[in-house]
């Protein structure tokens, strides 16, 4: 995880001058405003994101300000579109690629999987891909089996990209700008339930490394790690325990590549339970893979089987309750975490 | 086509009107609905194209099937649809065409040969080309109509599949729905050549480009393409050119359509047009007209009722359901 | 998963007349022979699979035998070739799809995923799909990183899809007869390297069905599950720890949807130590996923952690000595074997 | 293009024939090599469709960039590559273009422009388009040159870059090296309109239908579309036709290629075509031509003797470099 250091410099802490609340969704466009300022060579690619300004208005204003050469409308060919990313990054550019929705992300894997992550480690490194997917992934709106998809699996297991899915506009706009920093090609996952959230994002210029979780809440007696929107429904359902006098750790990865195992195995060390929340279906997902590393670094200190609360394997349904009924609530996660503490005894 | 003589029959031009006019009220009053919070999730209204999915399925036999796009409400009802389980469908009823799991971007009718609309753009040529390809095999003679748009023609499942459907032949009508915009992006800014039926001809597959708006006109050329098919001469490409009465989804207000451009099309509705041709060449009264436009609107009302009376999915079953795919 | 004996009609387990040797590739040719000639409506897609013959002469013969209706040589059009197979399947045929390397499939994972998945149950079960993706995977070759994959886990985290990937000529035949006529789509993965692989399959017809693991070898020290190719590189691992008195249960899932959770777990209670093998990268793959249900099911009878032996976290090189370091060999598998046996004590 | 007069200096036909000689000798000596064992996977050689990569390349600058295929060593070569590295790299050396992490599908060399071969039939692309898009961003006007493949073609790749390269302007060149085969199976089994430059016309392209075989004529195309691309009018598409000289790869002995079509094709053998061009427009002596050819054959001889003396790749180096994808 070394090489996290080499390509992400490290966080420049602002000095909270005014803390001010602003919206997800505003923070990843400040994000992309300041790096397309600093940086030519940044450009973005998309279904309309310049004169429509997007779909969540992420790239709001953007065309006026850096001409339509740097903010394009692209037609409906992913595929291509995206390996015109692909190629633009190894041939100097810094572009920003945008895929309306996770689910259509389908239709890009090969330039994702078979050329992005490969071709620096194909040429022996004569090239890198310093490309970032921006995505939007998950359920909540009632949009269906072919737009609430929770895809962040299929990425995390092909080697050679990189994946961040922030849960906060303070995440978001530091891990944005490391993202469009990085030399590594960068998978980056948004949740189409957080871009109206708010939260405090400071003036000055800010960085988050890649590969470092953040304990969004400390705590003794279990930890719970989740990310995107679960983090604020795990967080929730840690407020809820506290009133019982149980102390939850909540630790978000924030980027699932690079992992950071070591916060989450040291917080399971010192808690000794670990529920894993994650909105994707439970099969094949990441959470089964951060519990084989805490099982395999944690054994000793585990006093109960570590609790995975995740999607429902099925695609997901268009009635409000059922949809409901497919991605983990408050309540399960509650449970969850009784029954782990109730093993332990 | 110009100066051909065609008989339209006047039970072909009541139900081509009908057709029309039920499409125009269904997306009517289900925006309606929708605004009413009876709705969710995406809804894209087929209001000003409705000559298109009309004039197709008119040219279909029973056993011919289509497939569908996200803008599949028009197809939908074209086809036969019983509008009553559309509307429960698209509130997410248990009574609805897909229980409530589907919605307005999945609704089916398989027993109808309606494969379903389809949530990925361009994603449903490949399907439909595998419908038509299945007749092939068997030697049987379904066509299989895919609807597109200029949008899904940017895709590349749109070249592959009318390059396989013409190489092998297979019984295949493909019907871009040329309504000038993917959400606000024009086809201008997205290609060189905005006359996309000649893409089918790059490929070698007889295409044409027709008004979209007449539903004579689209009827006419579906027929012949029908035709071809099934003496196995296809595949056919329509480029049925036309324009949305409305922004991309019910949400968005479409300021960026210019306002004479609309009005222009709105001159030509399909719907008017429609109700000229049943009255000039069909010889029907104003008066029996309104008769069939009240007899529309009371089904839907029915329908409305009927959906707005039906369960919620039960919650218990679902999960029962989707046990298999553990 | 009562589902599966739906599905698929229960083994008919061959009346062992004369037992004969043929190899892995022949048996999936005479599955494919066999119930083309039961089931008309069951017909080939491909690249060079009707005047070749396929690849590696799978689909030998059967252009001469079924016609060109039956047996489609397809242009380079992977997502509509294969989203044709599911409109064929959706309309009442039995297609059966061939992806030359599983490294192709990133360009047709919306067909699969979003499509052939989804439409049972967006349908409500209007329609099924009944279709077999045919596929060709791992390493060993000197192919290099766009024709080496594992990409198991991709399918594997979709709900709707089946998965199978035998490691015999026996078990090849079986699942593959039990996959043309299962109404579920199903993702069938060949290995490159068992092709030439002799085995024996009885002459009689017989069926395997879906969700059945098979135990290769009974033992009562560890449990070694492993498949595809892994699995007769388990088997000899397990052979040399024999020597040595190690006595280990060697377990194939055969099909990885659905999985056979209760043969591994009973395995597993009974030896108290568990050894997964895949030839996947290590990160995000169905190892972890085993291993976090066993971890669960299992807690309370484990020695030792699980350990998985897996990939490199790496695309694959050219070069056969760095290959072979990405992939698992005999010896990595005897080590994990120790480890997971020194720590009982 | 018959009729018209550009002038060849010598220099550029020695160059011309210098390359197609060597990618002629290089192909010829590496199959040598494969079959004793030095060279694995796969191996696509370019035996036969030589002067589509020698001419296109003599057209382009420095500064220009290629996205090459699967059958990728001519590219390489024509662009200007060291042969010696080009060897090892195919030998799994540490010392090749991509120390032996590539092998024959994945050369690239990335200080001559050359963004590598690859190993997905139709994804180069959408690489060469962003290539050229990113020129179009940066307002320089480097121009990128996308080599396919009649098999190619077929993906949806084709299509949506040439489309999207027209829509935008940028400065691509795409060249399709028609050679009738995708593997076994031919152009006309698997598309209707086989003159596949068709489809660039479909899309509002330049498109030209040239012989692959000659490499004047592929020099004179490549260089106008150059110049388009320059002035800002590009894309153009060019189908070079021609015919492989063997099997698709090295273990492909080609027997579904009729003989006599290939005997008819050897007559215009591309190198055979540029010796003479050399000669009678040249006004080169077959004495001097030879001395050229020695010259390339020992430079091969040089290449062999450096890959086969390389180390291979430490695996310990190689486990300290991969770790940065854990
Ligand atoms: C593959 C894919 N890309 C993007 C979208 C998002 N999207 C839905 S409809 C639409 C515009 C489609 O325009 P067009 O294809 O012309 O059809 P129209 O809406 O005009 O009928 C877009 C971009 C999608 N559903 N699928
Ligand atoms: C997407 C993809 N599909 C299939 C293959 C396997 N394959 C490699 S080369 C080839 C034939 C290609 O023929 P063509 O594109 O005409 O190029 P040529 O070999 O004739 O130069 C095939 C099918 C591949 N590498 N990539
Ligand atoms: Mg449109
Ligand atoms: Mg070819």
């Amino acid at each position: 995880m070394s090489e996290t250091a080499r390509e992400h410099p490290a966080v420049q802490k602002a000095s909270s001058g005014n803390p001010r609340s602003i919206m997800y969704r505003e923070a990843l466009r400040e994000a992309l405003l300041e790096e397309m300022r600093r940086d030519a060579s940044v450009f973005l690619l998309g279904e309309g994101i310049a004169r429509r300004g997007g779909s969540y208005k992420v790239t709001e204003g953007l065309l006026n300000e850096f001409g339509p050469k740097r903010v394009i409308d692209t037609p409906l060919a992913e595929a291509t579109f995206t390996g015109a990313g692909v190629g633009a990054a190894l041939t100097g550019m810094r572009p920003v690629v945008e895929i309306l929705f996770i689910d259509f992300s389908m239709l890009i894997l090969d330039q994702i999987a078979n050329q992005a992550a490969k071709l620096q480690f194909m040429t022996n490194k004569q090239c890198s891909v310093p490309m970032v997917l921006r995505t939007q992934g998950g359920a909540g709106n009632g949009l269906a089996a072919q737009h609430s998809q929770s895809l962040e699996a299929i990425f995390y297991h092909i080697p050679g990209l990189h994946l961040a899915m922030p849960a906060t506009p303070y995440d978001a706009k530091g891990l944005m700008k490391s993202a469009i920093r990085s030399d590594f090609p960068v998978v980056f996952i948004e949740h189409k339930l957080l871009y109206m959230t708010e939260g405090e994002v400071p003036e000055e210029e800010y960085l988050i490394p890649f590969g470092e979780a953040s304990i969004k809440r400390p705590g003794n007696d279990l930890t719970l790690v989740a990310w995107s929107n679960m983090l604020p429904r795990s967080l929730k359902a840690a407020e809820s325990l506290a009133e019982e006098g149980i102390d939850i750790e909540v630790v978000d990865p924030r980027t699932l590549v690079p992992l950071d195992k070591k916060t989450i195995v040291d917080s399971v060390r010192k808690t000794q339970h670990l529920v894993i929340v994650q909105e994707a279906v439970r099969r094949g997902g990441v959470a089964s893979d951060i519990a084989s590393y805490v099982h395999e670094e944690a054994f000793d200190y585990l006093d109960a089987p570590i609790e995975i609360v995740a999607g429902l394997n099925t695609p997901i349904p268009y009635n409000l309750s059922l949809e409901k009924a497919c991605i983990p609530q408050e309540v399960d996660i509650i449970e969850a975490v009784r029954r782990a503490l109730a093993r332990t005894v | 086509m110009a100066g051909r003589k065609r008989k339209y029959p006047q039970k072909l031009l009541v139900e081509l009107y009908r057709n029309l006019y039920m499409i125009r009220v269904f997306e009517t009053r289900c925006i309606k609905l929708y605004r009413q919070g009876l709705i969710r999730g995406y809804f894209h209204p087929y209001l000003g194209e409705e000559a298109i999915a009309v004039g197709v399925c008119a040219a279909l036999r029973p056993k011919d099937r289509i497939a569908s796009t996200h803008r599949g409400h028009g197809h939908c009802i074209a086809r036969g649809a019983d509008i009553k389980l559309m509307a429960a469908e698209i509130m997410g009823r248990e009574t609805g065409y897909c229980g409530g799991r589907g919605g307005s971007m999945h609704i089916a009718d398989m027993s109808l040969g309606n494969l379903g609309a389809n949530g990925i753009v361009g994603a449903n040529m490949p399907l439909a080309l595998g419908s038509a390809l299945g007749s092939w095999v068997r030697g049987t003679n379904e066509v299989t109509v895919a609807f597109t748009s200029d949008g899904g023609v940017m895709n590349g499942t749109f070249c592959e599949t009318l390059n396989l459907a013409g190489a092998l032949g297979v019984p295949l009508i493909v019907v871009i729905e040329n309504n000038q915009y993917a959400v606000s992006t024009t086809v201008e800014e997205t290609t060189r050549e905005t006359e996309l039926y000649k893409r089918g001809i790059g490929l070698g597959v007889e295409s044409h480009r027709i008004d979209g708006n007449n539903v004579l006109e689209v009827y006419d050329y579906a027929k012949d393409a029908h035709k071809k098919c099934v003496q196995g001469k296809g595949p056919v490409l329509l480029e049925a050119v036309t324009y949305r009465h409305g922004g991309h989804h019910v949400n968005d207000p479409g300021l960026y359509m210019p306002k004479d451009r609309l009005e222009d099309y709105k001159k030509k509705d399909p719907c008017l047009l429609g109700r000229k041709f049943l009255a000039e060449i069909g010889a029907v009264t104003a008066q029996k007209i309104d008769e069939i436009e009240r007899k529309v609107e009371q089904q839907m009302e029915e329908a409305v009722e009927y959906a707005v009376n039906s369960p919620q999915p039960s919650v218990e079953e679902f999960l029962d359901d989707v046990r298999c795919y553990s």
